[in-house]
């Protein structure tokens, strides 16, 4: 199978988080949408490292994936504290600041 | 540690020859300054796991800003060894330049830093709780605010000493940011200094909610914008079939021939590139605070401890700015004529959009964060120019300006009132009558930030039009000084507000800092004027650093 | 390596504000004192460039060169030609008389704030313009004029808005919002200019290569410098607009009257005696003589412009009630003539506006002091609340009318010769401008004296009963201005003969020849 | 001997300085230093008339370089003197009269407290006026051009608590600078065209000159002249400037300053001379006026307004002749002293008597005064005489030879003149007569008078110190009054026989004016006789409608041309209307526009600008996901462009 049809696949799968970070309400799912580029991300990279025969995008998806880990740590704790102080995870709750 | 590298040791074992594994070839002593910086913050993080609570505040203290005037002693020791010049070259196997702009934005954010650390590690401005002095910090962030265990935490006298490993993390990735000579070394920096900056926007003693919410936002965003540079990273590898700067480069410009005809598809195709590119430029204009990329940065320097938010506005500026000029003049100026048209736009609506919206505003740090916007756009207009003067005075521009914002928020962490700092501009009515000389050394910064001669903001800024002048972008210069025009109308506001308007009866009281805000401030002033009376050695400095290596 | 003259003219003021910024709160009559000596003093250097100067000799002298900022290609370069070197004069003149007429206009109110240090600010920021005004006469090199010509608005700003008039009509408050309205005012339409003109100044460099007057006119000279026509036009736009903005010429005036009415008598003198003089002062030096083609392409319309300003500064000077504000139309009246003379492009049109420049400081200074002593005394500028004043007060009411005199130009005062030479030296060349500007003579009697009848003579006001006459201070400051002023108008040689040499450059500059008289006189 | 012509100025200009400088401790002798200092430069002016006398003609013209003025590239303006014939003449008339009028004021203004400043004033006067006459240049005579003006500003002024004083003066002022804008464009036009502006060089090239230059400069010239001298059109300020000082209005407003518009033409009369069309510009000016200040002198009641508008007559009737050329010049410089004597002296006496009526001015209010004071009705009946031109007596020389140029002016335009000439002269009988009368003969009517009348406030506030309003006891003036007017009356007298007998005073003024015999169509003796008879009738008429029956105190409506007369012929409501109201209403408009145009434009600006931020900044409406919005639609833009870029 021609493996373009991955990188398809990947941009399709980013398109759809960049959409759900666009459409939903709650935080979490946002971020969740925010993973799926990412790993959006790690596809593309994997297909490529296949079509040029080097590994290096293998290596980078490896790399995506601690950074990815990393970024939930640090998200959840925001979040999470944001929910306690709020009982509520929907980033709209949160606009104090505007204008 | 770079993919290359990796890459290397996997073809060597396909050989078979699984008995010696090459060590990758690390020049550490070039990468002394990050080094010693990301030691630090380890160090930092044992000190929170083993010393004494009441002496954790010092050592932290003390720690941070020795390392960081080690690494910025590195650096100047890299400056003077010629590796800004002569000896600049590629380190660690591809993933880290050694050279001029390196070399003086990593001092820079060094001096920044400390400059900003001092700020952080202010206890005098509010007033002693339950017999403990208290900075700027939460008590304890993972307490709800207003909940009984957060009087506790306050009670107890806890203060999140955290700040200062999270800040010498963050630094860390800013020192590798602008020095990242492949997309993925880039890609890391990034992650590696925003996480840190999500998290300490989110440490506000005082209005925590507005705190956690600028936290929420700034992270969804970053994280969302980190993504986009990340595909955008993944369609440039797809198009040159590696992520290190050089390899891009040739490929760009088209010295290097499509070897494998199989890769048709990909090798050398320009949507890739200009898609890949115009992704990857986005993600970094996000971190410079490019209109529209800019919305989130009027929301988070409201909310984040004022601290942190001066040292977001100067470090992270510089390290994106760095960045973005690598990534400009040393991976894609074999397609400036694609992105310069896109940059023209971005700087122009930047510049005028930052200054008019500016005019509206209430509060002095979202004034102070749309100001920040519309200097981005003065810097691009410098960025713009590729040429060598371009570089230079992007750089000196960076210098000058990272300085006067740190004062800036620093003077604003001293006007308080009850509720902590107060920051809307009624407030601020009169305080030249109550405190003269805190508002002229504000007015001083103000009058920088308008650019008016005898300050750093005039050099810069004519620094940067004149380079960009020369760049044939005239038009920009224009547009630049219609937007400095409507951007020293609020400024002057301000000066109006400080020095004739009677002062309110309820007004803030301006609190004495310790002789580390006043050292923060100090420099601030004095940057100001020497880079405004005598730039020459600065420009000096900047223009024998302006030189990428390849 | 001689005693740099130029510099210590300009950093002994400098160093004077530092100093008196810095004396204690409770010694503010000590801050005076310092501030009077320190402009004294400098007035004494501003003599000795005077002496030194050699009106036969090179176009710059007393000149000193030091490199400043490479990068930008800027020298610390100075230099007086005959036109700098009287107006130098007439700033270090004029200043000691601001200060000693302002004496008391910066006490402080409540007595009891010890931070808060009006006064000592108040008489540093004056001697702080002095310096810049002074190093901006001096500066021959684009870039380091530019710096000073911005930088001076910050302290003319604050002396606007933090020291206003305490005579106003509808109280503190109103008083607190119209003068910051008017500081504010006063920057935006400078500051604006200023930044038009930084375009142009980069554009110039990005040309040029230099901001070296000599270098440039060397380079013009050879040459081996050629500005295209459009470039040279809009480079000279860039710098006219700032320098109109400053003078200021119509429509680009309405900042002055609010200044001049809202600041107090003494920085309103500032405002229109030395520091718009600036501006027309760069229109010499620097439109003329960086852009000599794009100023002739200019000259019909900058002419008309100024005719303008003669005439609606005049009928708005008439229709004026707030006595502050007819000075600041009429002095747009006069700028009018100045610029006039300035674009008419003819030896007495240009010797005559550089003599404008002077006289017209002086006699503003004369008429608008004296106003300002008098406003002190009723409280208000409104005209209609005066009358007869005259009769209770006559040193003062006659102090006041030699200066209104000398505003409407009667011969035998300094600012009629000025303004003949003006008007002779266009009207040579625009036949019907000159006959037009010379309406402004009959509208200036009519402003003047309709003042002078409302506020001095008739029957005594009652508010006006027993108004104290000018004391010892304050003749000690006018006399000797209108002692000047007699002096400059029977003998005003000394002046011409400095002024002449300069004026001569500058025709060469601009490579035009007085228009020849159609008779050869019968000699 | 030239130095003296500098002192000549210097001693009145000294005067003036210590004067006004010297404040209240000069009180006590300030009158007398004024009068000194004037009558020295008398002195001076006669040692330097008797040194003239002794050169030949041809070479009585003295010049004086002082100082190089203003020296600009191609500008030279020096400050020299000349001194000749003509300006001889005038020295010794300013500074004659000007002496006797120093000595009446001594007396007059005794008890004003501001005695002082006045003296001061009228050396400052005298100075300018004697700097415009000696002047060697156009600017320089400018100077004193302006001075005068200054002079005649703050002396009609004197009375400056007086709000009618005080607009007058600043009428008079005004007016005279629209003269003296003509002035100063003539001088630009000499510049222009001989390339300086002394008398020699434009005198000299004016025939090189084209007759369009030459124009310009006449008529300005002309201007000049007109508002100087109180001709028609700006003539209105005259009759105002009555609210001055009596002395004042002798010495200005009569003898002196106001005959410098003659000076000027007879001075230019080259540039005239090339120019026959201004010429007649100047005589129909001359004509008009004279009629005008006749007619508006016989309907005044105010006894100096009535002289004052016999002034402006009287002047036009020089401004006439010296339109005539060169036939006309020297006879109107003779008229002009005459005058000076004879109109001086008139308004000494009506000081005379005003001071002793509680300062009346209303002649109305006067009669049968003769017996109370016998001087002032001598020397007044004298200069009477003298004015309506009563053979031998002054007046009579003067006025005649002005008549016969009239008519030698040859063709219809010289009977025109001629006509014009002798009708005025029959109006000057009849208003002079009358003033006579209502004087000095007729019942007393201020016996049952009371004075001042409230409707017509006194003039001259010097009342106050002469004690009670009450029924006014006329009586003689003091001698200091008295001398002068009897000097006077015996220059009014005799001066013209001294001209006029075998032509002394033509051939005198030669050399200057260049005089030439006009071709008269009627002979010189019948001229004389219609001369004399047009008086008659006008002292006739007089005598008819004043010298019967009693004088009403209260003025009857007249006719509708008394009632314009009395207005002026409405020349003033005419100003009024158009000048001052449109003046008012275009400078009211101009205030508005400065503020809601010019300054509205900048402030929409930056409103607008306003606005729009506050538009923009809507969009930051705090909603983290409306953020990424912008940021995913920015970065489609920028992936859009940059293909964008490509494709195209």
């Amino acid at each position: 199978m021609n493996p373009v049809n991955y990188l398809y696949l990947a941009a399709l799968l980013f398109t759809i988080g960049a959409a759900g970070v666009l459409i939903r309400r709650n935080a979490i799912v946002v971020f969740m949408c925010v993973e799926l580029m990412l790993n959006a991300c790690n596809l593309a990279f994997v297909c490529f490292s296949r079509l040029h025969g080097n590994l290096d995008g293998q290596v980078i998806a490896f790399f995506t994936m601690v950074v990815a880990a990393a970024e939930v740590v640090v998200g959840l704790a925001i979040i999470v504290s944001l929910f306690r102080s709020r009982h509520s995870a929907s980033v709209d709750d949160a606009s104090l600041m505007k204008l | 540690m770079s993919s290359s590298a990796v890459h290397s040791l996997w073809t060597t074992a396909a050989e078979g020859k699984l008995d010696k594994i090459p060590a990758p070839h690390i020049e550490y002593a070039q990468l002394a300054p990050t080094l010693i910086v990301v030691g630090a913050a380890i160090v930092g993080i044992l000190v929170e796991a083993f010393v004494p609570r009441r002496s954790r505040y010092y050592v932290q203290v003390f720690l941070s800003v020795v390392a960081l005037a080690a690494a910025f002693a590195a650096v100047v020791g890299l400056a003077a060894g010629g590796y800004g010049t002569t000896k600049a070259h590629i380190a660690a196997m591809g993933a880290i330049a050694v050279d001029g702009p390196a070399l003086f934005l990593q001092g820079t954010i060094l001096l920044a830093s400390i400059v900003a650390v001092f700020t952080f590690a202010e206890r005098r401005l509010d007033p002693v709780a339950h017999g403990n002095k208290v900075d700027s910090f939460a008590a304890q962030a993972a307490s709800v605010p207003g909940s009984d265990s957060e009087k506790a935490a306050v009670k107890a006298g806890f203060t999140t000493t955290e700040v200062f490993p999270l800040a010498l993390f963050a630094i860390s990735g800013m020192l590798v940011f602008p020095s990242a000579n492949d997309l993925l070394t880039l890609f890391v920096a990034l992650e590696v200094f925003s996480l840190p900056l999500y998290l300490l926007c989110a440490l506000a003693r005082r209005k925590r909610l507005m705190s956690q919410e600028a936290a929420v936002k700034y992270f969804l965003l970053g994280a969302f914008s980190s993504a986009f540079l990340l595909f955008g990273i993944a369609l440039l590898y797809g198009y040159a079939g590696s992520v290190s700067y050089a390899t891009i480069a040739d490929v760009v410009s088209g010295s290097v021939q499509n070897v494998n005809p199989a890769l048709a598809g990909t090798m050398g195709n320009d949507a890739l590139l200009l898609i890949g590119g115009a992704m990857i430029l986005m993600g970094l204009l996000f971190k410079v605070g490019a209109v529209p990329f800019h919305m989130w940065t009027p929301d988070v320097y409201q909310g984040a401890p004022t601290p942190v938010t001066g040292f977001m506005a100067a470090a992270t500026k510089v390290a994106a700015f760095g960045a973005l000029l690598r990534l400009l003049y040393v991976v894609l100026p074999g397609m400036s004529w694609d992105w310069r048209p896109v940059m023209w736009g971005v700087a122009i609506i930047t510049m005028l959009g930052g200054a008019v919206v500016a005019i509206t505003q209430t509060d002095i740090k979202r004034l102070l964060a749309y100001s920040s916007i519309a200097h981005a756009g003065f810097i691009l207009a410098g960025v713009i120019a590729t040429n060598a003067d371009g570089i230079s005075s992007v750089l000196f521009y960076l210098g000058a300006y990272s300085f006067v914002t740190i004062g800036a928020f620093a003077v604003v962490t001293l006007v308080r009132d009850a509720g902590g700092e107060a920051t809307h501009l009624s407030k601020w009515a009169g305080l030249g009558r109550r405190s003269p000389l805190v508002a002229a050394v504000f007015a001083v910064f103000l009058l920088a930030f308008a650019g008016i001669p005898l300050t750093s903001g005039f050099s810069g800024k004519f620094a940067v039009f004149k380079a960009a002048a020369e760049g044939g972008a005239g038009a920009l210069v224009v547009v630049g000084v219609v937007s400095s025009a409507v951007a020293a109308f609020f400024y002057i506001r301000v000066i109006v507000l400080m020095f004739f308007s009677e002062p309110k009866a309820d007004g803030p009281t301006v609190a004495v800092p310790s002789p580390l805000t006043m050292t923060a401030i100090g420099v601030g002033v004095a940057v100001t004027l020497v880079l405004g009376v005598a730039p020459q050695y600065f420009l000096d400095l900047a223009h024998s650093a302006g030189v990428f290596v390849r | 390596m001689s005693f740099p003259l130029l510099t210590a003219t300009a950093a002994l003021p400098a160093l004077g504000a530092i100093a008196t910024a810095a004396v204690p709160a409770a010694r503010r009559t000590a801050a005076k004192w310092l501030a009077l000596l320190v402009s004294v003093a400098t007035l004494a250097l501003a003599a000795i460039q005077l002496v030194r100067f050699e009106p036969g000799g090179d176009r710059y002298q007393l000149t000193e060169s030091h490199a400043w900022i490479k990068d930008f290609g800027v020298r610390y370069e100075l230099g007086v030609d005959g036109i700098g070197v009287a107006l130098i004069g007439l700033t270090a003149l004029l200043i000691p008389f601001i200060i000693a007429a302002g004496w008391h206009d910066a006490d402080p109110l409540e007595t009891n704030s010890s931070r808060w240090r009006p006064t000592q600010g108040f008489f540093a920021l004056i001697l702080a313009v002095e310096a810049m005004v002074v190093l901006s006469f001096e500066a021959t090199d684009v870039f380091l004029f530019y710096i000073l010509f911005e930088a001076m608005l910050i302290p003319m700003y604050f002396l606007i808005g933090g020291f206003g008039d305490r005579a106003h009509a509808q109280g503190d408050e109103a008083a607190a919002t119209q003068r910051s309205y008017a500081a504010v005012k006063f920057l935006l339409y400078n500051l604006v200019g200023g930044l038009i003109m930084l375009a142009a100044v980069i554009g110039l460099y990005v040309v040029a290569g230099s901001f070296s007057l000599s270098e440039i006119a060397a380079a013009r000279a050879s040459g081996s410098l050629h500005m295209a026509t459009n470039t040279e036009r809009l480079l000279f736009l860039g710098f006219f607009f700032a320098f109109a903005v400053k003078a200021p010429l119509w429509p680009l005036h309405t900042w002055l009257p609010n200044a001049m009415g809202e600041a107090t008598a003494p920085v309103a003198v500032l405002i229109t005696a030395v520091v718009d003089k600036v501006g027309t002062f760069a229109m010499l030096r620097f439109c003329l003589q960086l852009f000599p083609e794009a100023s002739k392409w200019a000259t019909p319309v900058i002419v008309v412009l100024a005719v303008i300003s003669i005439i609606y500064g005049a009928l708005l000077a008439v229709g004026q009630r707030d006595i502050k504000r007819l000075v600041a139309y009429a002095s747009i009246s006069h700028f009018g003539f100045i610029i006039m003379g300035i674009f008419a492009m003819t030896s007495q049109g240009q010797s005559g506006a550089t003599l404008y420049m002077i006289n017209h400081g002086i006699s503003t200074a004369a008429l608008m002091l004296v106003a300002g002593f008098l406003i002190s005394r009723r409280g208000s500028r409104l005209i209609s609340d005066y009358g007869g004043v005259q009769k209770v007060a006559p040193v003062l009411a006659g102090t006041f009318l030699i200066g209104g005199l000398a505003t409407l130009s009667l011969p035998g005062l300094a600012p009629f010769v000025s303004e003949f030479l003006v008007l002779v030296g266009t009207f040579s060349r625009y036949p019907v401008a000159g006959v037009i500007a010379t309406l402004g003579i009959v509208l200036a009697a009519l402003y003047v004296l309709v003042l002078y009848q409302r506020t001095m003579t008739g029957p005594v006001k009652a508010e006006v009963q027993g108004m104290p006459d000018l004391k010892v201070r304050e003749l000690l400051v006018v006399a000797p201005l209108i002692a000047l002023l007699i002096f400059l108008g029977v003998y005003p040689k000394p002046l011409t003969d400095i002024v002449n040499p300069a004026v001569r450059q500058t025709m060469s500059d601009v490579q035009k020849k007085d228009p020849n008289p159609v008779v050869e006189a019968a000699k | 001997m030239d130095n003296l012509i500098a002192l000549l100025i210097a001693a009145p200009l000294l005067g003036a300085a210590v004067l006004l400088c010297g404040g209240r401790r000069l009180d006590g002798i300030g009158h007398w230093l004024g009068t000194l200092l004037a009558g020295a430069s008398f002195v001076l002016g006669a040692v330097l008339f008797v040194d003239m006398l002794d050169r030949s003609a041809g070479h009585r013209t003295v010049t004086k370089h002082l100082f190089s003025w203003v020296p600009v590239e191609g500008f030279q303006a020096d400050v020299g003197f000349q001194l000749d014939q003509l300006s001889m003449t005038f020295v010794l008339l300013i500074t004659g009269v000007g002496t006797l009028i120093h000595i009446y004021s001594i007396g007059y203004m005794e008890h004003d407290e501001n005695r002082r400043r006045f003296f001061g004033y009228l050396n400052l006067f005298l100075a300018a006026m004697l700097l415009l006459v000696l002047a060697d240049n156009y600017l320089l005579l400018y100077v004193g051009w302006e001075g005068v003006g200054l002079a005649s500003y703050l002396l009609i002024g004197f009375w400056q608590h007086k709000p009618s004083a005080a607009t007058a003066a600043k009428k008079a002022f005004l007016v005279n600078r629209v003269g003296d804008m003509g002035l100063s464009i003539a001088i630009m036009v000499m510049f222009t065209t001989f390339g300086s502006f002394t008398f020699p060089a434009v005198l000299g090239g004016a025939d090189g000159a084209s007759s369009g230059r030459n124009t310009a400069i006449g008529l300005m010239l002309l201007l000049a002249a007109c508002g100087k001298s109180a001709q028609v059109p700006l003539q209105s300020w005259l009759g105002d400037a009555m609210e001055g000082p009596t002395p004042v209005s002798a010495l200005i407003h009569a003898a002196t300053m106001v005959t410098a518009g003659v000076y000027l033409i007879t001075r230019s009369g080259a540039v005239f001379n090339a120019v026959p069309d201004v010429q007649t510009v100047v005589v129909i000016v001359g004509g008009v006026t004279l009629l005008f200040g006749a007619i508006v002198g016989c309907a005044k009641d105010d006894i100096k307004k009535a002289l004052a508008g016999s002034t402006m007559s009287q002047i036009g009737y020089m401004i006439l002749a010296t339109g005539l050329g060169p036939i006309g010049y020297a006879f109107a410089i003779m008229h002009l002293v005459t005058h000076g004597f004879f109109k001086a002296g008139l308004f000494l006496g009506a000081g005379s008597v005003m001071h002793g009526m509680n300062d009346e001015v209303d002649m109305r209010k006067y009669g049968g005064l003769r017996k109370y004071m016998p001087v002032t009705f001598v020397t007044f009946g004298l200069g009477y005489l003298a004015i309506i031109g009563f053979p031998g007596l002054s007046g009579f020389f003067s006025k005649d030879k002005i008549i016969e140029a009239a008519f030698a002016k040859g063709g219809t335009e010289g009977w025109i003149l001629g006509a014009v000439t002798l009708l005025g002269a029959a109006i000057t009988a009849y208003y002079m007569t009358r003033v006579m009368i209502l004087t000095f003969f007729g019942e007393e009517r201020w016996k049952h008078a009371k004075t001042p009348s409230p409707d017509q406030p006194s003039v001259e506030p010097a009342a106050e110190t002469h004690g009670a309003h009450d029924e006014p006891h006329p009586h003689e003036s003091p001698k200091s009054m008295t001398i002068p007017m009897i000097v006077l009356a015996f220059g009014s007298v005799f001066a013209g026989g001294i001209f006029g007998i075998g032509d002394r005073f033509v051939k005198w003024l030669e050399p200057i004016t260049s005089f030439s015999h006009g071709d008269s169509p009627v002979g010189q003796w019948t001229v004389t006789a219609a001369t004399i008879v047009c008086l008659l009738v006008g002292v006739g008429l007089a005598i008819a409608q004043y010298g019967r029956g009693p004088v009403p105190v209260v003025a009857p409506r007249g006719s509708l041309l008394t009632r314009a007369a009395r207005r002026d012929l409405l020349q003033d409501d005419f100003n009024h209307v158009v000048l001052v109201r449109g003046g008012e209403h275009l400078t009211r408009s101009l205030v508005y526009l400065d503020h809601s145009l010019v300054d509205g434009v900048v402030n929409g600006t930056a409103a607008s600008v306003g606005g729009l931020s506050g538009r923009l900044r809507k969009l930051q409406n705090g909603f983290a996901r409306s953020y990424a919005v912008s940021m995913f639609g920015g970065a489609v833009v920028i992936i859009a462009a940059t293909l964008l870029m490509r494709a195209v």
